[in-house]
This record gives C-alpha cells, structure tokens and sequence, in this order.
C-alpha cells in the first residue's frame, strides 16, 4: 500500500497538519506501475554491444589518428591544408578517415542518447533532445562523408 | 475507516503465514496482513535447519523423530500432533525443494542433512543428520521461498498493517471469529477486515527480555488480541533459551555451528558439556545446554573479566568448512565482536530465542476457547500458536518444520472453513477497542515514556524469569508487572501524527508484552516442577503426577472492571512413548 | 529545501562520471572538429586560417585537455569492456582502473612535449 | 587460540568508553512542513554500538517523532537501509567505530524512492520491479515424487544471488536508478539471476526477455555502487553482467 495514493496534491499556504499532510517528495521520475511487456526487439542489446565492438575498433583509430596529427613529425605545427591534401590522396587514409568518422558519430550519438533518456525528466523535453541529436548526428555524418569522398586536392 | 470483506484473512506473513496463504489464496479469496513487508518477518533470521527423517544420508524414520521430538519436549508434548509433525515433514520439506528452495546438496544431487541438537538414531543412541539446510540461512531461504511463490499464485498483502484486535462474536452461545481490525501505518487509518476465516501468524514475543534473538518487531500481538478477547494463551512459562547468542548482543549463532563440530569452553578451555550430557555432549538439547552454560558461569568458570560468558568454539573447523556451511555467522562474529572466528573462539550467553506457548490449537490448527471446544473461524499457526508440538522444550529445526507443516494445515482449514460457511454478523462499532486505545494514547499526557517501562520489563524478565527461576524471583517479576502495568496508564506518545507513527505503535506493543510477560509470570509461578524449558531451583525434578499438564491461561475481568489471570489445566494427549527421565 | 548530501560513490562511481563527462566532451569536439574540417572543400585559405588559429597556444592547452579525455575515455571504454566480458572483470575492476589511470598519467606526461612543446616555444620562444 | 586479541575484545568491552557524537538527520514531515530539514541529535554511545541503536537512543530517549524502520537488527530482514554518511548502508550492521564518529554522522533516506516521512520511503516500486522479473521457481512437466537433483557444482552456481534479502540498498544507490526510476535496477536483476542460472529452472528465458526491455540490463553502466553498497556481500554488477552475457549467448 503506497501511501501516495492518498496524499493530497494541495500545497495551500494553510499550516500543514495531520489532516492535511504536505506532498511527499517524490523522486525526479517515479516507476510506472505497468509491468512492461517484453519488447521483442534486440535494439539495446545490438547497442550496447556495439559500444564495445566500435570502442575496440576507435581505440585504433583514435589513437592513431591523435599519434599522427599531434606527434609525429611536429605536431600540429604541421596541419594544414597540404597536409591533409597529401594524406588524403591515398585510399588507405580516406577509408581510415571515413571509418573512424562514422564509428566515433555513431558511438558517440548512441552515447548521448543514453545520457539524454538517464536525465531529461520530461517526456517532451527527451523527445526534442533526442531529435537535435539525431540531425546533429546525421548531418555531421553526411558532411564528413562528402568531404572525404569529395576532396579536391586541387582546389586552388 | 474502512471496511474490507475477504473470505479468509492471515495475519502475518512469515513462515506459517505464507505457507498458510499460498493454500488459501488457491481455494478463497485470501488477505494477508502484515506489519512488515513479508521478506522482513524474523522466519528470516533462522539460520540452522529444517528437520525431515529424509534419510537422505544416513539411516532414519519419522517415527525416532518423534520420540525425539517428545523427549526434547520433555513429555509435555501432544504425542498426536507430534506424530503429524514428524510425518509430515517429509512432504515439507520436498514440497519447499519444489518450489525452489535452494537446499544444500549431497554428492548424489539429493538435499543435505546435518546433525542438530536432540535428534538422535534409534531413540537417543547417537546424534543423526536430520536437518536440511542452506548454509546458514535455512531459513532466510524459505521466507524469501515462500514469499516467491506468494508473488506468483498472486497474494493479496497488506503490508505494513497491525492487526490490534481481533473481533469474536456470539452466535447462538458459541464465540465465533468475525474478522480483525488493523492499524494502517502509513496513513493511521483504522480498517476492518470482515472474514469468515482468520488464521493467526504473527510469530513470537521475546522482546520482553532484553538479551534476545528476537527481532524488535516479535511483540505478540496476536497472542495478545485473541488473550484479550476472553481466549486462553497455552503453556506460556515456557520459552526456550538458545545456548549461543552472541555475548551480551542476544544475536543468535546457529546450534548447526555445533552440529558441524563447534565446542563449548569455559574460561579454563575444558568442553565442559562432557559433564552434562556425556552421549551428545554440546549437542544435547538447548535447555540443558543453556542451563550447564549458567552453572558454569555461577560457578566461577566463566570467560571475561567478569566471568559472564562461554566460548564457542571453532577454531579447529576448517576455514572451508566455516566458509561453506556457516558464512553468516562467522560474519556476526566479525561484524559485531571484531572477532575472527577462523581464529579466536566467540564469546556466547543464553540467549531468549522462542515461545514454546501461544493460543492453543488442535492439529488442524483450529483455536480452541478452553480444554476442548474450537472457536469457529479461528486458526493460529506457527510461534504464536501452541499445538503443541514442542511441549516444554522445542529441538532446534523443528520450528520451521511446524511452521510449514502447521502453516499449510491451517491455511488448508481455514479457506475450507471459508467455503462452505457465512460471515458472522459484525458488532457494532467493530473498532471501537481499537479507536479508543489509539485515540487514548494520541491525547495522553501522562509521564510515562514508553522506552523507560519497556527497558525495566526486559531487566526484571531477565533477571528473574531466565535460565533458572525460584519463586522468590518469579514473584518479584509478577510485581514489578503489575507495577508496569500500572504505570502503563501513563503513557504518553511524543509523536500525535497519523503518518508512520511507530512511536504510537511502539506503545500498543509494549502494551502487548506487558500483557504476555504477566501471563508468563504468573503460569511460570504456578508450575512448582522443573520441566524442559522451565527450571525452577527450588524444585529442580519434573513431577509428572502433578504437571504432567499444559497450563491453560484466561484473563479475568471482575465485575468492578480488575484483571486477574485465571490458570487452567489440560491433559497431555499421550500415544505411544510413556514418559522417561531425559538424558542426553 | 536542503538537498541530500552527495552520494559518496566509491571508484567505480567516479570513473563512470569521467568516463561519460570525457564521452560527452568528445563528441561535442568531434562536432565543431568535422565541421572545421569541411573548410578544405570550401577553401583552403579559410580552412589554414582556421587550422592556424589551433596553433595558438591557449587552443594547445585546449588540445592537451582533449587528449586527455580521450585517452581516459579509451582506456576506461576498455576496462569497461573488461568488466563486461571477463568473467573476473567485476572482481579486478578497482585494479584495472587504477592500471587506466596509470596508464594514463604515463601517457599524459608523455603527450607534454609534443603538444605543449609548440605552444612553450611560441610562448617562451625556442 | 590467540587469547590476545581476545582479551583485547573483551578489555574494550569492559572500559565501556561512551564517546559523545552527532547525528545529522534529514527529517521531513508531511504533517508539519514541505521541507525536508537537516536536525542534529548529540548523544553518548559505545563506538561498538550500531548506528540503528543510535537512532533507537534518539527515537526513546530525545525524540519519539523519528521515524525510520527496522526489525531484526542484525542484517537480515533489510528493513533499514539507509544513507549514512553519504553511502547506503543498513544502520544495524554500521558500527559507529568505522564510520569516523569525529564528526557528524548524516544519516539519510534512500535515494530515488518518494520520501513518505523522514527516513522511510515508499518500496512499493522496488517490490514492483522485483515481481516484475518473475521470481519464482518456473518448471514444466510432471512433478517428481522426490526432489529434484541438482549437484553441488549447480547449486554453488547462484548461491551468491539467493543470499539477497531485498533491503534496496544496491538499487537506491545507482545512479541510472536516481534520475530514472524506470531502471529495473540491480536488486530485481540479482533476484533474476538467482532463477536464471539455477538448473531445474525452465523460465530463463522469459525472465531473459524481460530484462532485455529497454529498461532492462542494458541501463546498468557499471558503477559499482550496487555492490560496494550491498550489505550481504554479493557480486552484484557480476550478477547483472553475467545476465547481459547469457541475453547475448541466448541470442547469437
Ligand atoms: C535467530 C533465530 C534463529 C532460528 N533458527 C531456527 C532454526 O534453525 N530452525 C528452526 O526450526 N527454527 C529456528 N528459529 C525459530 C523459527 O525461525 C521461528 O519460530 C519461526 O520462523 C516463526 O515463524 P512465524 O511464521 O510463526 O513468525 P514470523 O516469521 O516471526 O512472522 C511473524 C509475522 O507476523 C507479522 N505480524 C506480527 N504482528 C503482527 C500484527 N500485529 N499485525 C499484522 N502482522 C503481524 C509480522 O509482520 C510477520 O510477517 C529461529 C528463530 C530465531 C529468532
Ligand atoms: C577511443 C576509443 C573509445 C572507446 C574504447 C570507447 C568505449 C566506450 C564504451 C565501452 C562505452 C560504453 C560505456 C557504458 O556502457 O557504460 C562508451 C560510451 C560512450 N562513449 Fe566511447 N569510446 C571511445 C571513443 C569515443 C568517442 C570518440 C566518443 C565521442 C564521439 C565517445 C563518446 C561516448 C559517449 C558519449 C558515451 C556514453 C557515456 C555514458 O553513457 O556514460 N567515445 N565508450
Ligand atoms: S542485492 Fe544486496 S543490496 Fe541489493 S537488495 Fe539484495 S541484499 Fe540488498
Ligand atoms: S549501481 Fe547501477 S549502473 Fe550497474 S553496476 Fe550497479 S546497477
Ligand atoms: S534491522 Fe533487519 S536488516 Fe537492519
């Protein structure tokens, strides 16, 4: 018996009293009390392992990716555009590139899709929070895609 | 207030209250209400075992666990329902397996047994394994069971509701049960159950002594309720004192930790129950080994600088064995003393641990209101009740047998009670007993505090109504009761709200201890015979042509409103085994 | 209303909120990163302008920062997924966390020169 | 025998030496105020003492109004748990030695359950979640006359998780349970996985697909409150992370 069920809602200015009991404080969001059905999808399963899979993989590429902006051969005292031009005239690079951006997009979207259901407290608030993300997500993909695949080396 | 109609209605959902609720919830629409949430009730806290003649690793029948059961009770026990109880242990006990308990294995996959006190091979000729066990939380086990499969034949409970009072009525000259009335503690309501079955389950009442095994919450309330209402309350001078809990603390350590070859020291470091009970030595059974414990602390062999304690010791098990078969234990004893017991023995007392009396019920756990008529729709089971089956003395392992084996019995009779009866009629204002204590205690503005009177109850029980009684000290407690009770009148609350005020439900179950222990005194002073639980140095024999007879106990109320206790005698239903002097 | 204390969580606890503070951080760079990197289609000279102002030594340190979080955050990721498909993972997860930051220190010291090295020089001339 | 330390237990014991503390309590009351309110009580007590008779000496002598709940006091029935100084913990098994009585012991509800008055909170979801996992033992076909057999090796297979007593101190101490209570949290994965990993259970894989909702095991990030704060010592995030391997074998 949950003693929620009778307290009533009014928070008058009226002193609180035993026949007039101030709200409970109820945590951010309490547990509904429908018994979930099962969901007869995998999808969070297939996420969270794909956290590990595309984590084993980034170590990788990130580290590798970090080694050799920042330093091998002078860090990013070498960045520019004839570095990345040089780098992403071979094939190799490009697919290291375009992997690295889609796993660390992907596994980093799915990553703030957890944090957003763990702390947006409104129903609402989860749904637009996860929207932005998602174009976020999507667009920075789609660019990053493009400019890979579309560099021309000989812009100037 | 509220009014709710059930067919049957269980108090308490320990160990008898589940078994109880898990038959009657499949024949009638069953409530039970619970002080505590179900997986709280002290059932929990058992720790050794459950006895069952299984034989599942070494030669027994139910038969010697009989005679066993009888002896330990020291012939007070009702020979018929021990019978039953030993008989159908069996079926406990695989019933329980069947639900899913996890008992320990043999290496064949069969359920473990170990050796417990009192259980012996072939009428006392070696101790025998008899007690299926989960480690050390054998009982732990068969709440949360229990409990399990309450959840999924779908129990209706009412958790956190105290059942003040139990409604009797008069139907044609015959007291009849009409249903409860409960205290709601989250919100201070009063509600009436109206049922056509009420089964009592609301365990012990050792918190009327201060050094105690008891959980805070075992207050006899329904010992008290149906006590109040004219009932009579069976045997109550006898509660039982488990030999090692730990020092001063009252926490129990199992007697499985001497069933798996601990041994009693004193301060000299001699096993000294080889002087009491040469056969079983520390296995004997608790009130003799609670009793030589006490002899050898009076007697200067006591550990500590004030000589007040023993050692358990288990040093010389080794630490696998402890690990595996005593893990909770061995964790009190580091937890609360900071003592390894891999190393260092622990210090233990006798320890206040189970009622051996309570409402008397037949075998088909049916309430009786004297010697022999039954009250219809009334039912009690397990520590509150006394069928009895552990007579002056209850052998370790067979409490949570009773209270499966009497728990389905009662929950069985009950909701067939339910199905082809009525509901007695209410009285008038069902609650007012209930509203008028409350509402007395809510407006009181007396000087009493009732963690002062408690506190003097536990001192004067444990001085005086312990291990060893004589009349002088009996009779000083009886005092000092009705002093208490007296001053009971007094009380007054600090807390006059409605929500979770345990501070007013703290004084309700003082008021129920205080009842319990005058009712206790008053049998233990009667009895002029040492028996089983009940030892009184200044007659230290049994006598079996005076008390060879359960004590029947019935409150009075004179015409100008004064209590008194009535005590009553009923035989003891004797089958097959003649009483003998008891030795282990 | 005083709010409860805060909850003294023990290793565990802590590396969990450093390792999804380091996620968040990570992906909020990979943003800006990838959309800064999309000026070499726009224009060269924009995008070595850009490029050139991460040579300044406040965006080195930044750089450091960003180091970092994802050097804590790929080590961490890997003991997490230690603990997950390990059977003993559980039981040495304190263990494996003090190894990550460990690790992690060596590695940080490690990235000092080279990445702070060409803001010290711009700084302190070299 | 080592009687050292023994005499040492026992010489401590004797010495009596009653310590002054303070205890910080959050107390709210519905009947007197909206506020949640911080009360300090200062009190002798034996450091060997637990904190639950702490809060008995408080309740009897200073102050019947608080409330908290407890039975047993020695750790197994799981009515107490509660956050002391900042962890959750069951009061009976806290002796004031070990928690530095130096400075004030804040003693608190547990977190991410409705506080219905001061250190009592509402369990109905976490018995919920716990019902929700189906636990109980699931078999098909005929009953044996006997018990069912089961080796040694199978039993030890779970018993770390039959060891729970539902107290609700792992699941109020995880951090996906605070901020969202649809988390199924720790306890009822614990309970689950005594089932699932018993051999004469047959229900493993509905209980399986329970905890595979997105609620489900799935949530638990390995933070490790859960079993630092579990009183009966059982491996809890090894518990669940043998569930999430069992959900993905079960699958693949
Ligand atoms: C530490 C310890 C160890 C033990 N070890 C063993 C052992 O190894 N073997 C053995 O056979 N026996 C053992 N016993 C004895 C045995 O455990 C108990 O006698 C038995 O469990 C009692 O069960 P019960 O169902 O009658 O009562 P309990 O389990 O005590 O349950 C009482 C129930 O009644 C409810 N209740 C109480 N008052 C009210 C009220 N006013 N209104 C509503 N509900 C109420 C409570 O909420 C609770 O649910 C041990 C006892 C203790 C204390
Ligand atoms: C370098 C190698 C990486 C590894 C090994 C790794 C590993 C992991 C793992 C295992 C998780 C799951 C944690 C959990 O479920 O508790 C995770 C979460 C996360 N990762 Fe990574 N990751 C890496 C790189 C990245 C990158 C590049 C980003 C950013 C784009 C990122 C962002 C995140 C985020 C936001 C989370 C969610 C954190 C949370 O829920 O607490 N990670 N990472
Ligand atoms: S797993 Fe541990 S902490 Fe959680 S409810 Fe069970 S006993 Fe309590
Ligand atoms: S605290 Fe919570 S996040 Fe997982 S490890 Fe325990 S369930
Ligand atoms: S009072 Fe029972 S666990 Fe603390």
């Amino acid at each position: 018996m949950s003693a929620t069920d009778h307290v009533e809602l009014s928070s008058s200015s009226a002193a609180y009293g035993p026949d007039n009991p101030a709200p409970v404080i109820e945590p951010p969001r309490a547990r509904t009390k429908r018994t979930p059905r099962s969901t007869r999808t995998n999808f969070e399963m297939y996420g969270w392992l794909f956290m590990r899979l595309s984590g084993i993989v980034l170590v990788v590429l990130v580290i590798g990716h970090l080694l050799i902006q920042l330093v091998l051969d002078g860090g990013v005292t070498k960045v520019g555009f004839a570095f990345v031009a040089g780098r992403w005239a071979s094939p190799f690079w490009q697919t290291w590139d375009l992997i690295m951006l889609w796993l660390a997009m992907l596994h980093g979207g799915n990553g703030l899709r957890t944090v957003i259901n763990d702390y947006a407290e409104r129903d609402n608030t989860r749904f637009w929070l996860k929207m932005v993300l998602y174009t976020a997500t999507a667009f920075t993909i789609i660019l990053g895609t493009l400019v890979i695949f579309t560099f021309d080396p000989n812009i100037r | 207030m509220q009014i709710h109609k059930y067919d049957t209605v269980i108090v308490g959902a320990g160990g008898a209250g589940m078994r109880a609720a898990i038959e009657a919830t499949k024949r009638s629409r069953t409530a039970v209400l619970t002080k505590l949430y179900p997986t709280r009730s002290h059932t929990g806290a058992a720790q050794g075992g459950m006895a069952a003649a299984l034989a599942n690793v070494e030669d027994d029948n139910w038969e010697w666990h009989t005679f066993d059961t009888i002896k330990g009770g020291d012939y007070l026990v009702d020979q018929d329902a021990a019978e039953i109880l030993a008989k159908e242990a069996i079926d406990a006990v695989l019933d329980l397996e069947k639900m899913g308990l996890p008992f320990n294995r043999t290496p064949e996959g069969r359920i473990d047994q170990r050796r417990f006190g009192g259980h012996s091979r072939n009428h006392g000729e070696a101790p025998v394994r008899r007690a299926c066990y989960a480690a050390d939380r054998t009982g732990h086990m068969i709440l949360q069971t229990l409990y399990q499969n309450c959840v999924k034949e779908g129990v209706e409970f009412f958790n956190e509701f105290y059942v003040l009072d139990q409604i009797l009525v008069e139907e044609d000259g015959v007291k009849k049960s009409a249903g409860v009335v409960a205290y709601e503690l989250a919100t201070g309501e009063i509600h009436v159950f109206q049922a056509k079955a009420v089964v009592y389950a609301s365990g012990g009442t050792g918190k009327f002594f201060k050094v105690t095994s008891n959980a805070h919450t075992l207050t006899g309330d329904g010992q008290a309720a149906v006590y109040r209402r004219g009932l009579p309350l069976e045997d109550m001078e006898f509660f039982q004192f488990h030999p090692t809990g730990i020092w001063r603390m009252g926490i129990l350590l199992t007697e499985g930790a001497r069933g798996e070859g601990g041994i009693l020291r004193n301060k000299d470091g001699e096993r000294f129950m080889e002087k009491y009970a040469p056969v079983m030595k520390d296995l004997a059974s608790r009130d003799v080994v609670s009793r030589a414990i006490y002899t050898e602390i009076r007697e200067g062999r006591g550990c500590g600088p004030e000589g007040d304690h023993v050692y358990l010791d288990l040093t010389h098990l080794p630490p696998e064995q402890l690990d595996a078969k005593l893990p909770d234990i061995t964790e009190f004893a580091r937890t609360y003393l900071g003592i390894e017991p891999y190393t260092d023995p622990i210090p233990i007392q006798p320890t206040a641990h189970y009622a051996m009396g309570g409402i008397p019920t037949n075998v088909e756990g049916e309430v009786l209101s004297d010697n022999t008529t039954v009250v219809p729709g009334l039912y009690a089971a397990g520590e509150v009740a006394c069928v009895s089956v552990h007579g002056a003395n209850r052998l370790g392992t067979n409490s949570l047998l009773d209270i499966n084996v009497f728990g389905r019995r009662a929950g069985i009779a009950a909701a067939e009670y339910s199905a082809d009866h009525d509901y007695a009629e209410l009285p008038e204002a069902p609650a007012q007993f209930v509203v008028d204590q409350v509402e007395r205690l809510r407006a009181s503005t007396g000087n009493e505090r009732v963690a002062q009177l408690r506190k003097e109850l536990q001192e004067t029980m444990d001085a005086n109504v312990m291990v060893f009684r004589t009349e002088q000290t009996i009779k000083t407690a009886v005092e000092k009761i009705g002093e208490l009770r007296a001053r009971y009148r007094n009380v007054s609350v600090q807390d006059k709200g409605k929500r979770f005020n345990t501070d007013l439900l703290e004084a309700i179950e003082l008021g129920n201890l205080l009842d319990l222990a005058e009712v206790m005194a008053v049998s233990a002073l009667a009895r002029k015979e040492s028996r089983g639980g009940h030892y009184r140095e200044d007659y230290p024999n049994r006598d079996d042509v005076n008390f060879m007879r359960h004590t029947m106990a019935y409150r009075e109320v004179g015409a100008d409103g004064a209590e008194s206790i009535r005590l009553d005698y009923k035989p003891v239903v004797q089958t097959r085994y003649q009483p003998m002097e008891r030795k282990y | 209303m005083p709010a409860g204390t805060l909850y003294r969580g023990r290793e565990g606890m802590w590396s969990w909120v450093a390792h999804r503070v380091s996620g968040v951080l990570i992906f909020f760079f990979l943003f800006v990163h990838v959309l800064d990197t999309a000026l070499v289609r726009v224009s060269p000279e924009d995008y070595d302008k850009v490029v050139n102002t991460y040579k300044h030594p406040i965006v080195s340190l930044l750089e450091y920062g960003l180091v970092a979080a994802v050097l804590f955050h790929a080590l961490n990721g890997l003991r997490v997924i230690a603990v997950d498909f390990w059977s003993k993972g559980p039981k040495y997860q304190k263990q494996m966390l003090w190894t990550v930051v460990g690790i992690w220190v060596v590695l940080m010291i490690g990235a000092i020169y080279p990445v702070l090295g060409h803001a010290a020089r711009v700084l302190f001339g070299s | 025998m080592s009687t050292a330390t023994l005499d040492k237990v026992e010489a401590e014991a004797q010495a009596s030496p009653y310590i002054t503390v303070t205890f910080r309590i959050r107390r709210f009351n519905p009947e007197i105020s909206d506020e949640a309110t911080w009360q300090d009580f200062e009190l002798e007590i034996d450091p060997k003492e637990r904190v639950l008779d702490g809060l008995h000496k408080i309740k009897w002598d200073m102050d019947g109004t608080l409330t908290f709940r407890r039975s047993c006091a020695h750790g197994i029935c799981g009515s107490d748990a509660m956050r002391i100084n900042g962890r959750n913990r069951l009061a009976c098994k806290t002796l004031i030695k070990d928690i530095n009585p130096d400075k004030p012991i804040t003693v608190e509800p547990i977190k991410g359950l409705t506080v219905l008055k001061d250190l009592v909170v509402d369990m109905d979801p976490f018995f919920q979640a716990y019902r929700d996992v189906m636990p109980f033992l699931i078999t098909k076909g005929n009953e044996p006359t006997r018990e069912r057999l089961q080796s040694a090796e199978d039993r030890a297979r779970f018993d770390d998780t039959t060891k729970c007593i539902l107290c609700a101190a792992c699941t109020s101490s995880c951090p996906v349970f605070w901020n969202d209570g649809q988390y199924f949290g720790p306890a009822a994965i614990v309970n689950a996985h005594r089932f699932i990993f018993d051999s004469r259970d047959e229900g493993g894989e509905q209980r399986l697909e329970v905890l595979n909702d997105k609620d489900g095991v799935w949530r638990c990030r390995t933070t490790f409150n859960c079993t630092d704060a579990c009183p009966r010592g059982i491996e809890v995030t090894k518990a669940i992370q043998e569930v999430k391997r069992a959900l993905i074998t079960r699958r693949f």
